[in-house]
């Protein structure tokens, strides 16, 4: 099998754009993601079932169901009800940008409260014990001791679902947004050329995804410090 | 006997599907099976995603593909093409009662599948209008339903098979065919001129005995096969 | 609900994405654990080599890791009988292509997850068993791995829920399980709502069945484990 | 109700000690079970301010426990604890019958007036010594950051680890360890403090150091309770010393009755392995 | 080359003493620097069977590391080690210049052969105490489980927390942890014992009780070294005393040398504060 990288060059341009929209979706979902699943993680792990009801059942359901069946529901399934077409949401809904990106970070924030759920039941009993001994009001504890704590527990499963939601965004071409998959797959559709097409792409996501995963070695060496041996 | 493994993709009503009991049916199904009767050969049909149809063949998980693929100049540097088995037009369907015509679409929101021929002709001959392309046939079906798609150009015979159904009752054809010389064959792995000959022998004999015309009008009440 | 008699075939795709998901769980763990003793080892090597492994496979879209795992791999055996004089055509059928795709990326995740909970076992408890004389393969799997197991449960757990999801993708080489044996019945009924709204069901109740598991895994691992209150 | 800040500040001028003046600490009664094992069956203990009181016993008698009810880290399941004469409102647990604090601003405020220093220590990992030291002290007193780490560091020399006010707890040895608890339960100026083994990785020399610092703290009247195993280092410290055995205080009194002269034959035979 | 199991009858039926036998341990110049910091400045000793040797100095003198670096817990920057005889084969590590073990299946070898007692206990928490204590046993010598039980059953009767063996550490007051710890290592019946302070968490009667134990392990040919604040047990116990400053021996003797009449101003300094 010969490849004619020149089909790939030639449109080169065009993944680029779809690359942007990659990003975007990806950055602009996984920080709303990440401010909903804070306080959604947090609710989890309290010992209180009215407290941890509502995360449960909102974890459940995110995480239970495919990304794709979410953004089928909330593109297509809402659209067909005249009711929604009529409403305020309209302009917003009607957008496959913003229904991506709403469904994307709904979607992502379960996840992420799933793993600081983890991460929080795992920092030790004493040093939690130390700051309530202190006098710490439950939030600053949560603040400056459980959260630091579990961040750095949290981080390598973090980084997954970031690179996670990389690849999940390829869906959003099933709700015809063009971004990188659905670009490409344009393009094949144009050139027949699948697998030069696929590759080339493959290799921009290959490419944004060492840029994450570079950035979180980054953080995880800096919030490491207190484990490292200083001269 | 020889043996003949056929792909399809399985998700095409009414040329290739698969039913509640998980049997394949439709016309591709049915042109397969007459063929091969012809032959006197032993068949199988396989389905198989789209996306993976050509390298599947290509990578001789099967023999022949008859799903309903049309002939492109692209798809023949991957594949060989038989003489075609039917003739596909292209044709816009829109609401009933709304204003479409397929002569201006200047400002409009058209759809269309993917990696199709009506896809490829959108954005060959459409400059002044927004072309959405969707996964599925479906997909664009829902989409022309919620309202933000102002029209849909498809097959003709798909699209007459959905303007049967429930969804499609509020809609209707707009205009004549923009596009009737679809040519849809089956393909066989490049250079695999043997099985080529055969299948195109094969399918001149049915159509002569009177078989594709009964295959024909089980499904469609217009000849489509020029 | 109408399931328009496509029921029978719902439920046989669903056990096709249990069968899959259970087959890559098993290649994706082992994996995932050897990924992370390598990360984690004194030899350069290995670590650059559990480095490209969980780059490589995180960073390619798993639907091309499935394109490559099933068309490459009967290219790649294709020319090895070929070297060996032999015509005959072989193949990896779809079953273990999926399973080893899907297994692969599993297994790139997991050696992230395992990594991170490597970090949480106390350094003393090692050297205790350094200081017994255990090995290195039973200080490994006596000591290091049941406390392991415990913080890297929940971030499995959700591996695992990402896992069911996408044996959708396997589709592509022609396994039909419960997504595509959705998207069937919906071309032929036109009924997408119904069948979507059914599949986000099958997939909820197989979620109920894993969390109900994961929990029973979890109350298991943490025994001994005094949990912080504040 | 008076802030935090106005707690912080009770606990820097204290009152006069006189004899009315209500007992820093009272606990009455704690009892606490840890499922069929019933570690406390009823103990009493009223500490006046800048009394220092010594509890021995055998490992496992429950000394640790004790501390630990006092501020609630674990509930009793029976008893009352007063501090500074505010009795602290408890009730009762609907699920598991234990006693919790009903009022948890009550309770954040008097915990910040107890000091507790763990027998293992608990320094946070992600923090430096000077970093762990402060912490409360700007949290929970609100005090300018310069001031807090002014007392910090006049803290970490007094128990001579100055030099590793940057380190990470990872990097220090035992004792250095034991010695930043001390210091970061201490930055907190408590009226009460509860020492669970404050010396059991200290060498001698530290010991003395240790000694010091609690007798200086009881001569600014601050009330200390503390469990130890270092009988030489209890006499010379304690204005009063209890000895538990089997969930109850079996012996109590000054040094000198208690060591020299004890009463019930568990205690004789306890204060003769020392000898 | 002998297997492990080999090792450990030798560590159950001992060589006769005699004045030609090779020493228990020896340990020659050992040099440890933690970045800046050195913390050992060549440390030898020289430890016959049956001696126990009793190792003193301040908070932060190095005792801890310097046990550590014998089993190579820490990679010393100098130095020999010979177990029995047997030299350990040590390599220069190529990036960090550390002494590294050369073999590492005669390393573990040998550290089977010698037990180690952490300051901080470091059971392992997902074992319960049995379980804790029969896992080497089980793994490293092979024995049959209920063997295994049995003497663990026995060594925690003797240190008195047989009623805890299937209680899970965290559930353990912080004596009883110790005492498994303890137990745990003598359950591979090891040639050598360290000990790093293995009584800090014990009341007086418990180390009267380890005092026992360790005399007894030394009466049957045992090695013993141990760190210990506790100079009337280090007194009790043992037949050398080692007093560590500055990363150097700053006096080494009997216990009624070093202790009554200690030559050093540093040592002479640190006894006076412990009378
Ligand atoms: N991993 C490390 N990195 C840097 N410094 C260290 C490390 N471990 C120990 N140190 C330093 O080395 C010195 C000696 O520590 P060590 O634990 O041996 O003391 P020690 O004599 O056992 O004291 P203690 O009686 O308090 O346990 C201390 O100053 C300590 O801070
Ligand atoms: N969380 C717990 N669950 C079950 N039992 C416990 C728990 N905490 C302590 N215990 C048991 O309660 C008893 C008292 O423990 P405590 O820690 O109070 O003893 P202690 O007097 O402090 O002993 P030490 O001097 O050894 O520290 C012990 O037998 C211990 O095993
Ligand atoms: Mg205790
Ligand atoms: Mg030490």
């Amino acid at each position: 099998m010969s490849l004619d990288l020149d089909v790939a060059v030639t449109y080169l341009p065009k993944l680029l754009d779809g690359a942007r929209l990659t990003v975007q979706l990806v950055v602009f979902s996984g920080l709303i993601g990440l401010i909903l699943a804070v306080p959604l993680g947090i609710a989890r792990s309290s010992e209180r079932l009215w407290v941890k009801g509502g995360p449960w059942a909102y974890i459940f359901f995110f995480r239970g169901t495919p990304l794709m069946v979410q953004l089928f529901l909330v593109y297509y399934g809402l659209s067909q009800f005249p009711a929604v077409r009529h409403s305020a949401l309209w302009p917003f809904l009607r957008d496959p940008y913003w229904c991506a990106l709403l469904t994307m970070a709904l979607h992502t924030a379960a996840y992420i409260a799933e793993i600081l759920r983890g991460a929080i039941q795992a920092v030790p009993r004493g040093e939690v014990e130390a700051g309530v001994a202190l006098g710490m009001k439950h939030g600053v504890i949560l603040r400056r001791i459980v959260l630091p704590r579990a961040v750095r527990i949290a981080l390598p499963a973090y980084s997954n679902e970031v690179i996670l939601m990389l690849k999940g965004s390829a869906l959003a071409s099933t709700i015809t947004l063009l971004e990188l998959t659905g670009m490409a797959r344009t393009i094949i559709a144009k050139t027949y050329m699948p697998v030069e097409i696929f590759l080339a792409a493959g290799a921009f996501y290959l490419a944004i995804s060492y840029v994450i995963v570079r950035l979180f070695k980054l953080l995880e060496w800096h919030l490491a410090r207190h484990l490292r041996h200083r001269g | 006997a020889d043996i003949i493994r056929f792909g399809t993709e399985g998700a095409y009503p009414p040329f290739n599907q698969i039913d509640a009991s998980g049997k394949l049916t439709g016309f591709d199904v049915d042109i397969a099976n007459a063929l091969c009767v012809q032959l006197k050969a032993e068949c199988t049909i396989v389905t198989q995603d789209w996306d993976g149809i050509i390298p599947a063949l290509n990578g001789k998980k099967f023999d022949a593909l008859v799903a309903s693929m049309s002939i492109t100049p692209e798809r023949q540097q991957a594949v060989d093409f038989t003489d075609p088995y039917y003739t596909n037009k292209l044709q816009f369907v829109a609401a009933k009662g709304s204003d479409f015509s397929p002569v201006k679409l200047k400002g409009l929101v058209l759809g269309a599948q993917r990696a199709t021929i009506a896809g490829t002709w959108l954005e060959e001959h459409v400059k002044d209008a927004e072309i959405k392309l969707y996964d599925t046939q479906d997909n664009a079906y829902l989409d022309l339903s919620s309202g933000r798609l102002d029209a849909i150009l498809a097959d003709k015979f798909v699209n007459w098979d959905w303007l049967k159904s429930d969804g499609g009752k509020d809609f209707e054809f707009k205009g004549e065919p923009v596009f009737d010389n679809d040519k849809v064959a089956i393909a066989v792995r490049k250079g695999d001129d043997a099985l080529r000959q055969k299948l195109n022998g094969a399918l001149k004999a049915i159509v002569a005995n009177g078989t594709y015309k009964k295959i024909n009008d089980k499904y469609f009440p217009f000849n489509i096969y020029q | 609900m109408d399931l328009h008699g496509f029921g029978p075939q719902l439920a046989l795709g669903t056990l096709m994405t249990l069968e899959l998901a259970f087959a890559s769980l098993g290649v994706g763990l082992v994996l995932g654990l050897l990924g992370a003793m390598a990360k984690a080892s004194p030899h350069a090597s290995l670590r650059w080599l559990g480095d490209g492994y969980t780059t490589l496979v995180r960073g390619v879209p798993e639907l091309l890791v499935v394109l490559i795992v099933y068309f490459g791999s009967s290219a790649a055996l294709g020319m090895v009988t070929g070297w060996v004089g032999m015509e005959t055509h072989v193949e990896l059928d779809p079953f273990a292509a999926g399973t080893l795709a899907l297994g692969l990326t599993f297994g790139a995740y997991a050696t992230e997850v395992f990594r991170g909970a490597l970090a949480t076992v106390p350094k003393g408890h090692i050297e205790a068993a350094h200081a017994l004389g255990l090995g290195p393969w039973h200080t490994f799997s006596r000591i290091v791995l049941p406390q392991l197991w415990r913080v890297a449960l929940p971030g499995l757990g959700n591996l695992f829920m990402v896992l069911l999801k996408d044996t959708a993708l396997v589709s592509v080489v022609g396994l039909d399980e419960l997504m595509r044996k959705s998207q069937i019945a919906v071309g032929f009924s036109k009924q997408p709502f119904t069948f979507y709204a059914v599949a986000a069901g099958i997939y909820l109740l197989l979620t109920v069945i894993t969390g109900g598991g994961l929990m029973m895994l979890e109350r298991r691992a943490n025994r001994g484990f005094a949990r912080a209150r504040s | 109700m008076p802030s935090n800040a106005a707690a912080s500040d009770n606990a820097q001028d204290l009152p006069p000690l006189t004899a009315t003046s209500p007992p820093a600490l009272e606990a009455e009664n704690i009892h606490k079970r840890f499922g069929g094992l019933e570690v406390l069956k009823g103990i009493s203990v009223t500490a006046r301010d800048g009394e220092v009181i010594s509890i021995l016993g055998s490992s496992g008698s429950g000394k640790s426990t004790f501390l630990r009810c006092l501020n609630l880290l674990e509930s009793p399941d029976e008893g009352r604890i007063a501090l500074g004469g505010e009795e602290l409102k408890l009730k009762r647990h609907a699920k598991d019958g234990h006693l919790v604090p009903a009022d948890p601003r009550q309770m954040a405020r008097l915990r910040a007036g107890i000091g507790f220093v763990f027998q293992n220590f608990n320094l946070w990992p992600h923090m430096t010594i000077l970093e762990n030291l402060i912490e409360a002290p700007l949290r929970v007193l609100r005090q300018p950051r310069a001031q807090a780490i002014e007392t910090a560091e006049a803290l970490l020399a007094k128990v001579g680890i100055a030099d590793k006010r940057n380190s990470y707890p990872a990097f220090l040895s035992g004792g250095q360890q034991q010695r930043a608890a001390i210091a970061r339960t201490l930055a907190m100026q408590p009226k009460v403090v509860l020492f669970d083994e404050p010396t059991s990785a200290l060498d001698p020399e530290m010991v003395a150091e240790v000694l010091n610092v609690i007798t200086s703290l009881a001569e600014e009247g601050r009330t200390m309770l503390l469990v130890t195993h270092e009988m030489r280092f209890a006499r010379n410290v304690s204005s009063r010393v209890i000895f538990l055995h089997d969930g109850r205080i079996e012996e109590e009194g000054t040094p000198e009755q208690v060591f020299d002269a004890p009463q019930s034959p568990r205690c004789q035979q306890f204060m003769a392995s020392h000898r």
